[in-house]
């Protein structure tokens, strides 16, 4: 009984996994850059779970070809993989806003870790 | 044409001193004569409406005037029916009398900031007008609110550091009456689905006990605050700290009865006499009422101030209109609506006075007026007349209307009210009658030639103090106060559109 | 950020290489619409060779890609792609529909050409906000 | 086939994409076009909003003439009208104020704000409009990244504050993309409408469950619901005053307005009241909000910090209007949401004015600015009694529509909750009122300036400004520029019409949608 819910379940519960890492690194670490790493491996976790729920066994990829004809379950669901490439560019532009910011608190505190920079904050306000 | 412009009075009555606010605001200190012709320009468009409705509102016409729909069902409107006509009528004409003597009295004294005196006065009676001619709940409450935030420019008017911790202690009652006030006017809307004033009330017995009570507390709170129903009062002796014009039409005539007229609107218009009855709820705000006479005239007693001791004498006598209402009967309304004339004017003549003392000799205290009656007679003299008022001499308005609410509590079988009522008689007498006395009969050294103050301010005091006695010998005479006041009784008995 | 690692073997192999990644992928721009590719694979990988540049050549790269090209390519690409959903719109159907008959184009072919413009204004878009990004990070976002 | 569902965001969008490279080569073309951009979006969805008026039916727009189950669909319904003709509206009056207070406090970077403006202007408006669930996530993000941008050109701390609200933004926006997925895989649909037809037999399904605690859990984030709200006062206490004028009345409100779309439109309404009481959690976290907002913005020093704690207060009157789940503390909470942005827009604009012309952001430091800027102030105190509540202004009758909500409720604890906040902001706003209308002491910001009175204020030499003449005569460079002051008169005097002119608002645009709420 614990091996089939295992079995059939695992990939959703290593996306689970992944999530909790992620908030975990967002949350716990100090140093930002760390948060970033943690909110992209949470971001990536999403991603998963929606490829995740496109599978269909024994389907193709979602391109068409001649020989696996037009049969809906010979491929798989195209849809969750362009919401992922969609979610994917989200994604892109997020961390590229997380680092240029993280790239002018460095230049303005010099340093990245969030005790040193809340103290300077403090000193300064 | 004539009846084009009387149809919507009310509307031109409120919006001649808001506007007037508004010119007084850009006209400035620089042209001050323009500036003070735009205030009593006003006072005399405002009373002219208000006064030409009377004929018209006693042939039973009312003028009826609805703007824009506020919330469902409840529009922004104005009605002038005899409750709100005669509350109207006594602010507006005693807001001419104020003006001419708010002039002398700025100028006198040589105030600051006379700009936003005068203008937040003008905003201050539209919306005691406003709130007098309101048809429905919500309009009332909205012109309420107005006039408690109008009203806390003047509190703090001289902006010392004592000034504005009065002004905070002032916005925190006055905030919380609006709010508490609000929170009542929506348990009513939930209740009774409408929010329209009707004769006899209109709020469903069947709402059930536990509501019925909490919208009563929560409107005694509201109107308490505004009242100065013990133990809600403190606010009151606290602002006479604003200039003597503010304290006495604001804190005798327009603030502080728009607290008492919302209990006349609460008894009269929305739970009705019977409904109060009937609960026993009149019984809790006669008997209230009663304590506050009685506390407020021995308090009265022990002040020096002569501002704090008027101050204590209108919480006292606002209760003489609340319990003439909540006797419930007849002829007690009418002698509680018809004191809201007669207290008005016999009121403001003591404040008159005592801004007169204040701006001529610099005196504040009874102790300093040995002998002033020599110096000063005509205004010792008004002074006289108005105490005499107060405590309810035969001949003059005071009388009258207490004579009424006595026999509204003996026929109602209140036997211990009408003990009160004589005795507070007494005691009003006991903290009024020193102070001309000592003017009159000691003597001092200084006061020996005749010296006034100004015309300016002496002349409203001879006006308002013969209008104190004319509303004694003939009631009905000027304006037909007598006649709108029972007009009004009538309509609250009768039921139907009020 | 913008030190050059000038060593002789690196310049000539990225002046070698970078002209083949970026005919690679144009290749796969182009046959994005029908086989694995498209706008964004494309971009990215002309984003990569222009770095590729900037990191080796450092200031010599300026010279044909200037500081702000980044900005300036995607809000072309972008308007060019806004414009793309314009003009069925000016026509009557309705936004990005262009699949709709032009005045010589029978729909399939309009909506061929029309999704091939898209994925070659997406490839321009994306292309130029990567190096745009890259372009901030390397002037260590001085104020 | 009306084009306007598309056109409001899109005239954003491309305005956007043109202000940033006319904005390369001169700074001043990149204000004109994008202003014009605003305008054209505005003048869309007033359209837009006389066209749902006038026929009664939302709009609906295919994108790509791709049939709705299938393809992206715009809505443009009576709520989708209301709240893109608010974000307009405020866009144009951010926009117009924009340019003097941003030369003064970030010179030099007008070139990236006002395109991140209107891509802030173009998410929102999406936001309100489509019609897909994932659409809406696309339009989330796009708003959030604008909002990140713009929040970061603050002052020193800003890019902190920026940082750890992207962290706490993008976490929600996760938890939205997995309440998607849920949903997607159990109903099969992204479309909205479709998914309404479907989920009523799918409601014990434990994955729409699932679903439903993510979604309201992220958008709770981003709407700064009050245990997920800690972002939000360190965000717009550094923004720069332009910035904080746009995000503050729109952006926890269009999250908030996405809650109310999925409670109305796309889940069953009995599901979130009874099979999940989400309904009345997010109403318990509101009331809480409400008074910790209040009770917080009381304790401030700082004129912005205070106002965003009353904005996390403010906002969960919104919260608390959907917490009761009847006809008509919803449209008291919608009806807020206007109140509210007209109101925060209006202060907001107000300090940034304020910092313009004296530096100051401190309340103590107020003393007398009723006299060197006249106009500003009775702004100020219009909105400060729209916040309190008084009457004639706005924010009485979003008040009077959310206490009848909770009496219909009966839940007395929330009609306390209401009357206590309307006090407890008197306390802070009558304070600031007295402090800014008293006379300046010796050594105030103030009074400094009132002696230079010929030379030039802070700097600025005096511009030809409009001598306006109120009380004493003022020069004009003590009063605010005109361009900073228009926006903010327009503001005060839009509190005073939303007030008067709510019952056509409530009847024309809000009854109807609110109609079959409360189950």
């Amino acid at each position: 009984m614990i091996t089939d819910f295992f079995l059939g379940r695992y990939p959703f519960l290593f996306i689970a996994l992944l999530l909790v890492i992620g908030v975990y690194g967002m949350m716990m670490k100090r140093n930002f850059l760390k948060k970033v790493i943690g909110m992209t491996i949470f971001q990536t976790a999403i991603y998963l779970f929606f490829i995740q729920g496109a599978k269909k066994t024994g389907a193709s990829i979602p391109v068409y070809s001649v020989d696996l004809g037009s049969a809906s379950d010979a491929y798989m669901n195209p849809l969750p993989h362009v919401l992922v490439l969609t979610a994917i560019v989200v994604g892109v532009a997020i961390t590229g806003v997380a680092i240029s910011l993280l790239l002018v608190i460095y230049r303005r505190f010099g340093t990245l870790d969030e005790a040193r920079i809340l103290e300077q904050m403090r000193e300064s306000a | 044409m004539m009846h084009g412009i009387m149809a919507n009075a009310p509307l031109y009555a409120v919006l001649a001193s808001a506007l007037a606010a508004v010119a007084i605001a850009f006209t400035g200190e620089k042209h001050r004569n323009l500036r003070e012709t735009w205030t009593i320009l006003a006072s005399l468009l405002k009373f002219g409406f208000i006064a030409a409705m009377v004929p018209g509102v006693l042939a039973g016409v009312r003028y009826e005037v609805s703007l824009v729909e506020l919330a469902p069902g409840v529009s922004l409107a104005l009605r002038a029916d005899p409750t709100g006509v005669l509350f109207a009528l006594s602010a507006s004409f005693l807001w001419i009398l104020t003006s001419f003597y708010s002039i002398g009295y700025m100028r006198g004294g040589k105030e600051h900031k006379q700009t936003r005196f005068f203008a937040m006065l003008a905003v201050c009676l539209s919306a005691t007008v406003g709130l007098a001619l309101a048809a429905n709940l919500l309009t009332f409450v909205l012109f309420y609110e107005i006039l408690s935030i109008a009203t806390y420019p003047l509190v703090i008017h001289k902006e010392s550091e004592k000034a504005y911790r009065i002004g905070r202690q002032y916005l925190v009652y006055a905030i919380t009456a609006g709010l508490v006030l609000v929170a009542g006017t929506a348990l009513i809307y939930q209740a009774a689905g409408t929010l329209d004033f009707q004769g006899g009330g209109f709020l469903p017995p069947e709402a059930g006990r536990g509501v019925l009570v909490t919208i009563f507390l929560l409107f005694f709170v509201g109107f308490g605050v505004k009242g100065g129903v013990m133990p809600l009062h403190s606010w009151l002796p606290a602002a006479m700290i604003a200039p003597t014009p503010v304290s006495a039409l604001l804190h005798a005539v327009a603030v502080v009865k728009a607290g008492v007229f919302g209990f006349v609107r609460l008894v009269g218009f929305v739970f009705g006499p019977g409904l109060m009855g009937k609960m026993g709820l009149s019984t809790v705000l006669a008997g209230l009422a009663a304590i506050t006479i009685v506390l407020a005239s021995f308090i009265a007693m022990t002040k020096d101030d002569l501002k704090a001791r008027l101050a204590y004498s209108t919480v006292g006598h606002l209760s003489y209109v609340v319990l003439g209402v909540a006797l419930l009967t007849p002829t007690a309304m009418l002698g509680g609506a018809f004191h809201i004339v007669t207290h008005a004017a016999m009121k403001i003549t003591l404040f008159f006075c005592a801004g007169a003392l204040y701006v001529h000799m610099h005196y504040t205290k009874v102790s300093e007026l040995d002998g002033v009656g020599r110096r000063m007679p005509i205004t010792m003299g008004a002074f006289a007349v108005g105490a005499v008022g107060l405590a309810g001499f035969p001949g003059t308005g005071g009388f009258l209307s207490k004579l009424m609410i006595v026999q509204g509590a003996a026929e109602g079988g209140h036997t211990l009210f009408m003990v009160i009522l004589l005795a507070s008689g007494l005691l009003n007498a006991g903290y009024l009658f020193p102070v001309f006395i000592r003017a009159f009969f000691r003597s001092s050294p200084e006061h020996t030639s005749y010296d006034e103050a100004s015309w300016f301010m002496v002349g409203p005091i001879v006006v308002t103090a013969a209008l104190a006695l004319l509303l004694g010998t003939m009631p009905d005479a000027i304006f037909h106060f007598f006649g709108v006041a029972s007009e009004a009784v009538s309509a609250v008995v009768a039921g139907g559109a009020p | 950020m913008t030190s050059v690692y000038d060593s002789l073997f690196l310049h000539t192999v990225a002046r070698a290489i970078v002209p083949i990644i970026q005919v690679f992928a144009f290749y796969i721009i182009t046959h994005g619409h029908y086989s694995p590719g498209g706008g964004f694979q494309g971009g990215v990988m002309l984003a990569a060779s222009i770095i590729l540049l900037r990191i080796s050549l450092g200031e010599e790269s300026y010279g044909r890609f200037p500081r702000n090209a980044g900005i300036v390519l995607a809000g072309t690409g972008a308007l060019c792609f806004a414009f793309l959903g314009f003009v069925p719109l000016f026509l009557g159907g309705s936004f990005m529909d262009y699949g709709l008959e032009l005045f010589w184009l029978p729909s399939a072919t309009a909506h061929y050409w029309g999704i091939f413009l898209a994925e070659v204004f997406i490839g321009l878009l994306v292309w130029g906000s990567l190096m745009a990004i890259y372009d901030a990070l390397a002037t260590g976002g001085e104020e | 086939m009306s084009h306007i569902p598309v056109l409001i965001p899109l005239s954003l969008l491309v305005s956007s994409l043109l202000a940033l490279l006319a904005g390369l080569r001169s700074p001043g073309w990149g204000h004109k076009i994008s202003l014009g951009g605003v305008s054209a979006s505005f003048l869309f969805s007033l359209a837009g909003i006389r066209a749902v008026l006038r026929d009664g039916m939302p709009l609906r727009y295919a994108l790509g003439n791709w049939p709705p189950p299938v393809g992206i669909e715009f809505v443009l319904d009576s709520l989708g009208a209301y709240m893109t003709g608010i974000i307009t509206f405020i866009g144009v009056v951010v926009l117009v104020y924009a340019p003097r207070s941003l030369a003064r406090e970030t010179p030099g970077r007008e070139v990236y704000t006002y395109p991140a403006m209107l891509l802030l202007l173009t998410g929102l408006t999406g936001i309100s409009l489509t019609g897909d669930i994932f659409n809406l996530y696309v339009f989330l993000e796009i708003a959030a990244i604008a909002g990140y941008a713009l929040l970061a050109t603050g002052d020193r701390a800003a890019p902190v504050a920026a940082f750890r609200y992207l962290l706490i933004g993008s976490l929600g926006g996760g938890f939205y993309l997995l309440g998607v997925a849920f949903l997607y895989f159990s109903a099969g649909t992204l479309n909205m409408a479709d998914l309404q037809a479907r989920l009523p037999d799918l409601v014990e399904n434990r994955a729409v469950i699932s679903a439903a605690a993510f979604m309201i859990v992220g958008l709770g984030v981003k709407m700064a619901l009050f245990p997920l709200h800690f972002w939000l006062p360190d965000a717009y206490t550094n923004a720069p005053s332009a910035a904080a004028g746009l995000i503050a009345p729109l952006m926890t409100k269009v999250a908030a307005f996405a809650i109310v779309r999925f409670f109305l439109d796309v889940f069953p309404p009995s599901f979130l009241t009874e099979a999940l009481p989400l309904v009345s959690t997010v109403g318990w976290l509101s009331a809480g909000g409400i008074l910790f907002g209040s009770v917080m913005a009381v304790a401030q020093k700082d004129y912005r910090r205070m106002l965003a704690y009353s904005s996390v207060g403010q906002i969960a009157y919104v919260g608390l209007g959907l917490g009761m789940a009847n006809p008509v503390g919803m449209v008291g909470g919608l009806l807020h949401i206007l109140n509210h942005a007209l109101m925060k827009g209006c202060l907001f604009l107000i300090g940034g004015s304020i910092r313009y012309r004296t530096g100051i952001t401190q309340i103590a430091e107020m003393r007398g600015l009723g006299r060197l800027m006249p106009w500003t102030m009775a702004a100020f105190v219009v909105a400060a009694l729209a916040m309190i509540g008084i009457p004639p202004t706005a924010g009485f009758f979003s008040k009077w529509y959310l206490i009848l909500g909770t009496l219909e409720a009966g839940n007395w604890w929330w009609f306390g909750v209401i009357i206590l906040s309307s006090l407890l902001t008197a306390v802070y706003f009558f304070r600031t009122v007295e402090m800014i209308f008293r006379e300046p002491e010796e050594g105030d910001p103030v009074a400094r300036i009132g002696r230079k009175r010929g030379a030039g204020v802070t700097g600025v030499g005096p511009s030809p400004e409009v001598q306006l003449g109120l009380g004493g005569a003022t020069e004009g460079e003590r009063e605010a520029p005109l361009s900073m002051l228009l926006p903010i008169l327009v503001m005060g005097a839009a509190i005073l019409a939303a007030g008067l002119l709510n019952v056509a608002i409530v009847n024309g645009l809000l009854a109807g949608a609110v109609a079959h709420a409360g189950g």
